[in-house]
């Protein structure tokens, strides 16, 4: 398919986009990883061990060839490996985004539907003053809020921290709460917006006049002929929020102290832990690419029109 | 009191010494736990007396005490120790503790290591196993500082066998093994069976690394964790002490935080503007506003803890005008400074005042934030980049490190004070006392440096911990006297 | 029938009029590819023309006349230079404009101009009157603007003081002539007007026809006059082409063609063609229909 | 009500050039911590500043983030998505790939990296920023001018003799300067937003410059027991993007051709 | 001012054969009066044509029969359909819904736009047929679904049925929806310019097949459209409207050949293409329709009218001239007038 093949040309092209970014990086990441006092020879030596003197080019490919092979070989600086470190903050911060989001649609699509059909009640514009407000609210200082109200003024829930699912789902439940909330809340904020637009959008096309026109009422008409046609704009946003929101989440980590991928990110930056600090910005553009391909897709199910091989 | 369903964040453990849990609020995350190729101070923290033990120890008031060797002995020229060694020591890879493990981990400093501190151990002459008990270091010459720098880092004992992977997995002989790494959030270390010494009273200490000071008071009172190892805001401090189920203490550290000047090049190469600066803070005022009137002035390089200590806060008083008068003499008014500070909080907040205060003196002043650490340090500390800067020097004894190296960032270039040191190195005690009160004395009138305050050691922990160090003087965070009353 | 309109002789048509000829189009295709949808096909061109050959002689009123979709548009803009034919060639008042770069066709855009079907979206709607008029002047570099402008305003019968209002302070009846009096800024020789009635009232639609009729008449222009409404191109038109799936099915002179349609395809057309007289005659809409089918 | 908000903004950052009623950035050691008095109308922080100086000075910051941030996204995006809605076909996909490109580099990653690149500083950031907006411009402007263009303005424009240059200028930019202005508004919401995140997460602007986003971060161990440090930075950042998301959506009202049928 | 009713037994609810009985149809707006004072009756099996030029409100009254009006606008009077309980006006969506798409149903302009894009159509017919439970299942409704796209003529149903609306043209969409129409028999079938957005031919098509349609049900039509000859095709009777008001009505042949209002009279000779004067121009109707609510006062035709005189600021009086026949105009075309030949009435089209 022609997708596929768009899609595994903007990997490669990202991936070097990322990797020459990495390199005009100023600061020598062997020199980085052994502290300024270290001597040139030992230097001099990590650079050959991390093939750090090989001409651009090997280094490229190596690099490449280790992220197919899903083993993106050990950090300079903290020798750990990448791999599974990377894939634990992932998982992280994919069940920290994808509750985010799920709480945001929870929140928004029904708001949304609400706003648009009573745009010009009082309900519903006091629903949409509430959501331009709640867009306004940076996420971090929802955050910032939520734990001073539930966590350390009532004490419900836990301020910060993560544990795995496995190992205490009660408490992850817990972590995960607050984190998810505050991600989810300011989202949700956004996606009504757009919720509502994509609405009022399709309330004003003719098929859903026709769809009342045989008889439905104006809701089962949103219902069984606008909803899919509003989603499309929907999915377009849902899927590059969904790419912002994995890296937006680094502010909530930050909040929350969770050990996810952004920051993982800011630490790797810190510490100039260059090799990390490629992967993790070649995993979000891969994930990112992934998710509008996955957009792609789902248009297509959405929408016969953008079908191909229909006559 | 401990029931089987403990909960999991480790707060209901009671006295129940068999699997009682602590978790410790820090700041900053270890990027590996190789101490031997990693600067800085976190891994040492976390690990030294706790996972690595030394022949020698620093004890709460800064005196050397026995750990791994019983005792030791000094020959009559001052250059040869001698060491006695405890029995029955065990490698946490199951290896006995010997005198040959202790010449190996002497020895490889020189060769492995490549932290530049590793330049302390320089005098040692040669290493001898006398007997698996015993051992012998002959100095090249006499040294005072040797043994002293024997409980730091340096002093830290490896297996021959288990220095393969020390990024990942450090191997020593202390009562706690790195049990578990989650990176980018704690490091959890447990109780070792079959210990050589006395067994700590917790079974398991999590070490959790907070970057931002209010998610960590959060996580305290929230009960999350139960000790805040260091302080990083104290401003929230009053949300503690007003407050029974916790305790808070203050103490000394070896953390000088510095305004470091370049006396090598631009406008600070000038020993008048040096001095203007000096007299145009007013180091009280700034205590106040940016570490809430917490720690100490000291005026020197030199902090309470060390037997050398004097307090020179008079040698430059706050005198604005005067301040102004010798920058006007000074004929360095007109340039503008560039004080670099790192993305740390003291930095962040020393800064803000430390510009208003020499605005307010004339000085012209541009702030620029580099990041911590790895563009501060190419930009300054390495590339001495900069007018001033401030930082927290807080390895232990680091006067010689800091000023009595021309190379070091700040360019401080003095034989004469080069001289006091060696000679306080040398002598007997007293001479060391006398020479380095010299030294520090002549650092202070040179106005190499301007010292803002000494870092305090600010704990919090719930009211029922034990045991806590009061003074942070070694460069170990030592857990092994933490119980629970 | 009422009398007809022109006294224009009907000249013959072909390939050979030589120079007199404003139009001549000779074997134009236009292929257009679709975007393709898969790797290994590449998907199967429209042929949105295939092979039309005519010409308009000085002074003619050309209709052109087909269903939705059968090319006239295309057609269109390869004869006002704004597209390229896939092969053929069109000469413009003798001169070849086949593969001419945009600024070789300065000519073209001095002698031909456009009027658009639909009187909302051919203005662009954050222009004044007076700028989307004097477009074309400005365009080829004419001095005394504003004269110009407002001596076409009152050309087509609007005032001058429409030249500081903007296209939608007007109704659909004057937008169209502010439409034609673009057109005509720049002295064209040959108008060509794609469906300019077609999104009309009729009540309007007559006073545009008659607009249009008498400033070619005035001006002697050249008229070429598109639409899928049979009744208006014979309104307005001497010779008609009729169009099918992007080929000329039968040209002919007007009435001749509608009085006696030869190609089937004709035939269908003008049948389906519902008329006031011709209901009122009792032809009902299955009539009309009937003829369509085989 | 948006416009007025943004005016009010403006109206701030104008006046601190000419007045504050204190200087921001001196630090007042003995005046730490005040309540808001008449002397200092929301009171000090903990250096002794006064706040509302700093929220007078912060809105200076604010909008020159929003322009810096818009200004790039704007002047890249803007060209770039007419060249590609005017161009050839493939020239027009070619660029939206790019686009889609940049898309997988969001704002906030860019502008880390950037700010450990060349340092945290407000213009770095925002420079990050816009540039992660290019594609928003760029996408949504493209899409305007290939509406634009298949009107038959355009056409008549061509067959009137205009070049691409002319027609880009005259026609395609004043039609689709509706969309641009809508989404400067909201880009500069977003901005602003961004770079409180990036203040607060230490890659913003760099003390001892004044930034709501950074007094926030400042105010934030102190929350507790001075919540008023949080409230006014909070309230500052949350009514100008809400004033800019208003004017966004107002200025999308007016240009909306649906609803200018009814006017 | 109630203009009389154009029905012959003006008492009560009018005669039991009456589909559809529209009195005093009033549509505002805010405060500006789009559609006044509508009176008409359509009777089982008619075909009635409304046509006007556009912005004459035409739509608007279809709206309203339907309760579709857009959002804002208001209808008042009474608009009662033949065995339907309640007057349709003012009642609520509940009420509406079960009328809608059973009782009357409705045929739009936008072929292009009416149908769901992301629905087969058989479903979307099927549909129409499962909401007022008149098939029992789905696979009964789509059995009829099929049945209805062969009636209206779509080549291989059963395939069409599952094909989405884009995969058809414009003429083959109309039918989709002219089957979704059709498909519970309604009493009355409202068609807003079926036909304006098709080709002749299809147009011809379409046509036939909406009047084939109507009368094998023996439904009641209103047809709207703007083009004289399609609705004397389509059509038996015709009214006409501007300004939101009817001007005239009658039976098609009457109101064509002997129009008597002299709006009708010029729409007459504007759509006659083969009618010119002497310089070969066609005549024309001066001015240009106004904006809604800048009609003017009493006859709202006056300031086009070349008729007008000081009487025509009020308001005339609707004058019966049969039983479904009259108008409201003071200075009516005699009796005699024909239509196209260019009377007085009629001016020419200005320029300048
Ligand atoms: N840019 C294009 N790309 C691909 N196909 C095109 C393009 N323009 C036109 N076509 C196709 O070419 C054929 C002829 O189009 P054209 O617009 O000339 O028709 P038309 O007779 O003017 O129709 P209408 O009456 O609807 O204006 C159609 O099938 C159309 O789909
Ligand atoms: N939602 C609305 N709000 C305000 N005015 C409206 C609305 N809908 C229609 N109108 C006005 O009401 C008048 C009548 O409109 P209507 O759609 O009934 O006209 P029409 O006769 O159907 O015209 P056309 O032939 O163009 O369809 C017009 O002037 C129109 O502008
Ligand atoms: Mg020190
Ligand atoms: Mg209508």
């Amino acid at each position: 398919m022609q997708r596929i093949a768009i899609l595994l040309a903007s990997l490669v092209v990202s991936s070097m986009l990322v990797f020459a970014f990495m390199a005009v990086l100023p600061g020598d990441p062997a020199r980085v990883a052994l502290g300024t006092s270290a001597s040139d020879s030992a230097v001099a030596q990590l650079r050959e061990q991390f093939g750090l003197d090989q001409p651009l080019v090997v280094q490229y490919l190596h690099w490449v060839q280790g992220l197919v092979t899903f083993d993106p070989g050990n950090s300079y600086v903290s020798h750990a490996q990448i791999g599974p470190q990377i894939a634990d903050r992932l998982q992280v911060t994919l069940w920290l985004v994808g509750t985010g989001m799920v709480l945001a649609c929870i929140l928004a699509i029904p708001m949304g539907i609400l706003m648009a059909v009573r745009h010009r009640r009082p309900s519903g514009l006091i629903l949409s003053a509430l959501s331009q407000v709640g867009v306004a609210v940076p996420a971090f200082l929802a955050g910032i809020l939520l734990i001073t109200v539930f966590a350390v003024g009532l004490g419900w829930l836990p301020a910060n921290g993560w544990t795995p699912p496995a190992e205490d789902p009660a408490l992850f439940l817990k972590q995960l709460v607050l984190p998810a909330l505050s991600l989810g809340m300011v989202q949700a904020a956004m996606l009504t917006r757009y919720v509502r637009s994509a609405v009022l959008d399709v309330l004003r096309e003719d098929y859903l006049r026709t769809a009342r026109a045989k008889g439905l009422r104006p809701t089962q008409a949103l219902l069984r002929h606008g909803l899919r046609n509003a989603a499309v704009p929907v999915v377009t946003v849902l899927g590059l929020h969904l790419a912002t929101l994995l890296v937006g989440a680094v502010v909530i980590e930050r909040v929350f102290v969770i050990p996810g991928l952004g920051s993982l990110l800011l630490d790797s930056v810190s510490n100039r832990d260059l090799i990390v600090v490629q992967d993790v910005v070649m995993i979000i553009a891969m994930a990112v690419l992934l998710v509008n391909f996955l957009v792609d897709l789902v248009y297509l199910v959405i929408d016969p029109r953008l079908r191909v091989g229909a006559s | 009191a401990c029931s089987a369903g403990s909960t999991s964040d480790g707060s209901g453990g009671g006295s129940d010494k068999a699997n009682d849990s602590l978790k410790i609020g820090l700041t900053a995350e270890p990027a590996n736990l190789d101490f031997t190729k990693t600067a800085g101070a976190a891994v040492p923290q976390a690990l030294l007396y706790n996972v690595y033990e030394n022949l020698v120890k620093l004890d709460q008031s800064g005196k050397i005490q026995p750990q791994l060797a019983k005792s030791w002995s000094l020959s009559k020229d001052r250059k040869t120790y001698t060491f006695q060694l405890v029995k029955g020591a065990k490698f946490s890879d199951g290896k006995p503790f010997t005198a040959e493990d202790a010449k190996f981990s002497i020895e490889r400093i020189t060769s492995d290591w490549t932290v530049q501190l590793k330049s302390q151990m320089s005098v040692v002459d040669t290493v001898k196993a006398v007997s698996p008990t015993e051992l012998k270091v002959t100095l090249k010459r006499p040294s005072n500082d040797w043994l002293y720098r024997m409980t730091t880092r340096l002093g830290a004992m490896f297996s021959r066998t288990g220095v393969s992977n020390l990024a990942t997995e450090p191997v020593g002989t202390g009562p706690y093994e790195v049990k578990k790494w989650n990176r980018g959030d704690s490091i959890t270390l447990a109780r070792r069976k079959g210990y050589w010494g006395r067994e700590p009273h917790f079974a398991s200490v999590t070490l959790k690394y907070f970057k931002d000071p209010t998610a960590m008071n959060n996580a305290m009172l929230t009960g999350n964790i139960n000790v805040i190892g260091q302080m990083p805001s104290p401003d929230a401090l009053n949300r503690f002490e007003n407050n029974p189920k916790y305790k808070v203490t203050e103490g000394s550290t070896n953390g000088e935080v510095v305004l470091s000047l370049n006396n090598g090049s631009g406008p600070m190469k000038n020993p008048k503007a040096r001095q203007a600066v000096r007299y145009a803070i007013d180091h009280k005022a700034l205590m106040e506003t940016c570490w809430a009137g917490r720690g100490k002035l000291i005026g020197s390089m030199v902090p309470p803890t060390d037997p050398w200590y004097q307090d020179l806060t008079n040698q430059y008083p706050y005198d604005r005008s005067k301040a102004k008068k010798l920058l006007k003499e000074s004929g360095e008014a007109g340039r503008t400074l560039r004080l670099r500070i790192p993305t740390l909080p003291y930095a962040t907040a020393c800064g803000t005042v430390v510009k208003s205060q020499l605005e307010q003196a004339g000085f012209k002043v541009k702030l620029d934030q580099l990041e911590f650490p790895a563009a501060w340090l190419s930009t300054v500390f390495k590339n001495a980049d900069y007018d001033m800067s401030i930082i927290g020097h807080v390895e232990p004894r680091d006067m010689q490190a800091v000023f009595g190296d021309k190379k070091s960032y700040l360019r401080y270039d003095s034989p004469e004070f080069r001289a006091l040191l060696e000679k306080a190195d040398e002598g007997n005690q007293k001479d060391q006392i006398t020479y380095m009160r010299e030294a520090a004395r002549l650092l202070s009138k040179d106005a190499a440096a301007d010292w803002l305050f000494l870092l305090p050691n600010l704990m919090v922990a719930d009211k029922d911990i034990t045991g806590l160090p009061k003074n942070s003087v070694s460069e170990s965070l030592d857990l092994t006297g933490l119980g629970r009353s | 029938m009422a009398e007809q309109p022109t006294s224009v002789p009907l000249a013959t048509p072909g390939p050979q009029t030589g120079p007199a000829n404003a139009i001549d189009v000779r074997d134009v295709t236009r292929d257009y590819r679709r975007p393709r949808t898969s790797l290994r096909h590449p998907s199967p061109p429209v042929h949105a023309l295939r092979g039309v050959s005519f010409a308009v002689p000085q002074g003619q009123r050309f209709g052109i006349v087909g269903e939705s979709g059968c090319g006239k548009s295309t057609l269109l803009r390869i004869l006002a230079g704004l597209d390229r034919p896939t092969s053929g060639s069109v000469a413009i008042d003798g001169r070849d404009i086949t593969g001419l770069r945009e600024r070789r066709l300065k000519f073209v855009r001095e002698r031909l101009q456009l009027v658009f079907q639909d009187p909302m979206s051919s203005l662009d709607p954050r222009m004044r009157v007076g700028d989307i008029v004097g477009e074309p002047l400005i365009a080829q570099g004419h001095g005394n603007r504003r004269e110009r402008v407002a001596e076409l305003l009152e050309a087509v019968g609007l005032r001058a003081d429409a030249a500081d209002r903007y296209p939608h302070q007007f109704s659909g009846g004057q937008r169209q002539r502010i439409s034609i009096a673009r057109a005509l800024a720049p002295r064209p020789k040959i108008i060509v007007a794609d469906e300019p009635v077609s999104a009309l009232d009729v009540s309007v639609r007559a006073q545009v026809l008659n607009l249009i009729a008498d400033l070619v008449d005035e001006l002697s222009l050249t008229l070429v006059f598109v639409s899928h409404d049979l009744s208006v191109v014979r309104h307005v038109c001497d010779r008609v082409a009729v169009m099918h799936a992007g080929q000329i099915v039968e040209t002919g002179d007007t009435e001749q063609v509608y009085e006696d349609p030869q190609h089937s395809y004709t035939r269908r057309l003008i049948a389906a063609v519902p008329t006031l007289g011709k209901a009122l005659s009792g032809v009902s809409a299955a009539d009309l229909n009937q003829e369509y089918r085989p | 009500m948006g416009g007025l908000i943004v005016a009010l903004v403006l109206g701030m950052a104008l006046l601190s050039f000419v007045w504050t009623p204190h200087d921001p950035t001196l630090v007042n050691s003995s005046a730490r911590l005040q309540e808001p008095s008449l002397e200092y109308w929301f009171g000090t922080d903990k250096f002794g500043r006064d706040v509302f100086s700093q929220i007078l000075m912060g809105s200076r910051t604010t909008l020159f983030v929003g322009f810096v941030a818009v200004g790039v996204a704007a002047v890249v995006g803007v060209p770039l998505g007419i060249v590609a809605g005017m161009g050839p076909r493939w020239f027009g996909e070619l660029l939206m790939r790019g686009n889609d490109m940049l898309l997988a580099f969001p704002a906030l990653l860019l502008a880390i990296m950037f700010a450990a690149v060349y340092g945290a500083s407000t213009l770095v950031a925002m420079v990050a920023i816009g540039i992660a907006s290019i594609p928003n411009f760029a996408r949504l402007i493209r899409g305007g001018t290939l509406q634009v263009m298949k009107t038959e303005y355009v056409i008549a424009a061509r067959a009137a003799g205009r070049g691409p240059f002319a027609i880009g200028l005259r026609h395609v930019l004043p039609n689709v300067s509706s969309l641009v202005i809508v989404q400067a508004s909201v880009g500069f919401a977003i901005a602003v937003l961004a770079e409180a995140a990036l203040s607060f997460l230490g890659f913003g602007t760099p003390p001892p410059t004044p930034s709501w986003g950074r007094m926030l971060q400042e105010s934030q161990e102190l929350l507790s027991s001075d919540p008023r440090l949080a409230v006014f930075p909070g309230v500052a950042i949350a009514v100008a993007v809400l004033g800019f998301n208003l004017l966004g959506d107002g200025l999308r009202d007016r240009f909306d051709p649906k609803l200018e049928d009814h006017r | 001012m109630t203009p009389v009713p154009d029905t012959a037994p003006a008492s009560g609810q009018g005669s039991p054969d009456d589909v559809l009985s529209v009195r005093n149809l009033d549509v505002t707006v805010g405060g500006r009066t789009l559609v006044e004072d509508v009176d008409f009756t359509i009777r089982a099996g008619e075909r009635v044509g409304l046509i006007g030029e556009s912005g004459s409100g035409k739509s608007l009254t279809a709206l309203s029969v339907m309760g579709l009006l857009p959002e804002g606008l208001r209808a008042t009077g009474s608009v009662r359909l033949a065995g339907v309980g309640h007057d349709l006006v003012g009642a609520d969506e509940a009420r509406m819904s079960r009328v809608r798409g059973k009782e009357i149903a409705m045929v739009f302009q936008e072929p292009m736009t009416a149908l769901n894009p992301t629905m087969k159509v058989g479903r979307q017919i099927a549909e129409v047929l499962l909401i007022h439970r008149t098939r029992p299942d789905r696979a009964s409704a789509r059995a009829a679904a099929v049945e209805l796209l062969a009636q209206v003529g779509l080549p291989d149903p059963a395939t069409a049925a599952d094909a989405y609306p884009h995969q058809f043209s414009g003429g083959q969409r109309q039918r989709v929806v002219l089957a979704i129409a059709l498909a519970n028999d309604p009493a009355l079938l409202v068609c807003d310019e079926p036909t304006t957005a098709l080709d002749v031919t299809v147009q011809a098509r379409v046509l036939d097949l909406i009047v084939r349609g109507v009368q094998d049900r023996r439904s009641a039509m209103l047809f709207i459209t703007h083009d004289l000859a399609v609705v004397a095709t389509a059509c038996e009777r015709v009214m006409v409207m501007y300004g939101g008001r009817l001007v005239e009505s009658g039976p098609v042949q009457e109101v064509f050949t002997r129009p008597r209002h002299r709006y009708t009279q010029g729409l007459i000779g504007a759509s006659d293409l083969t009618a010119v004067d002497d310089r070969g121009r066609l005549v024309t109707i001066g001015g240009s329709v106004p904006p809604a609510g800048q009609f003017p006062a009493g006859c709202v035709f006056r300031n086009r009218c070349t008729q007008a005189t000081e009487a025509c600021a009020t308001r005339p009086d609707w004058i019966s001239t049969g039983p479904d026949s009259g108008y409201a105009c003071f200075h009516p075309v005699p009796e005699s007038g024909a239509p196209g030949t260019g009377t007085p009435a009629i001016q020419e089209a200005g320029r300048g």
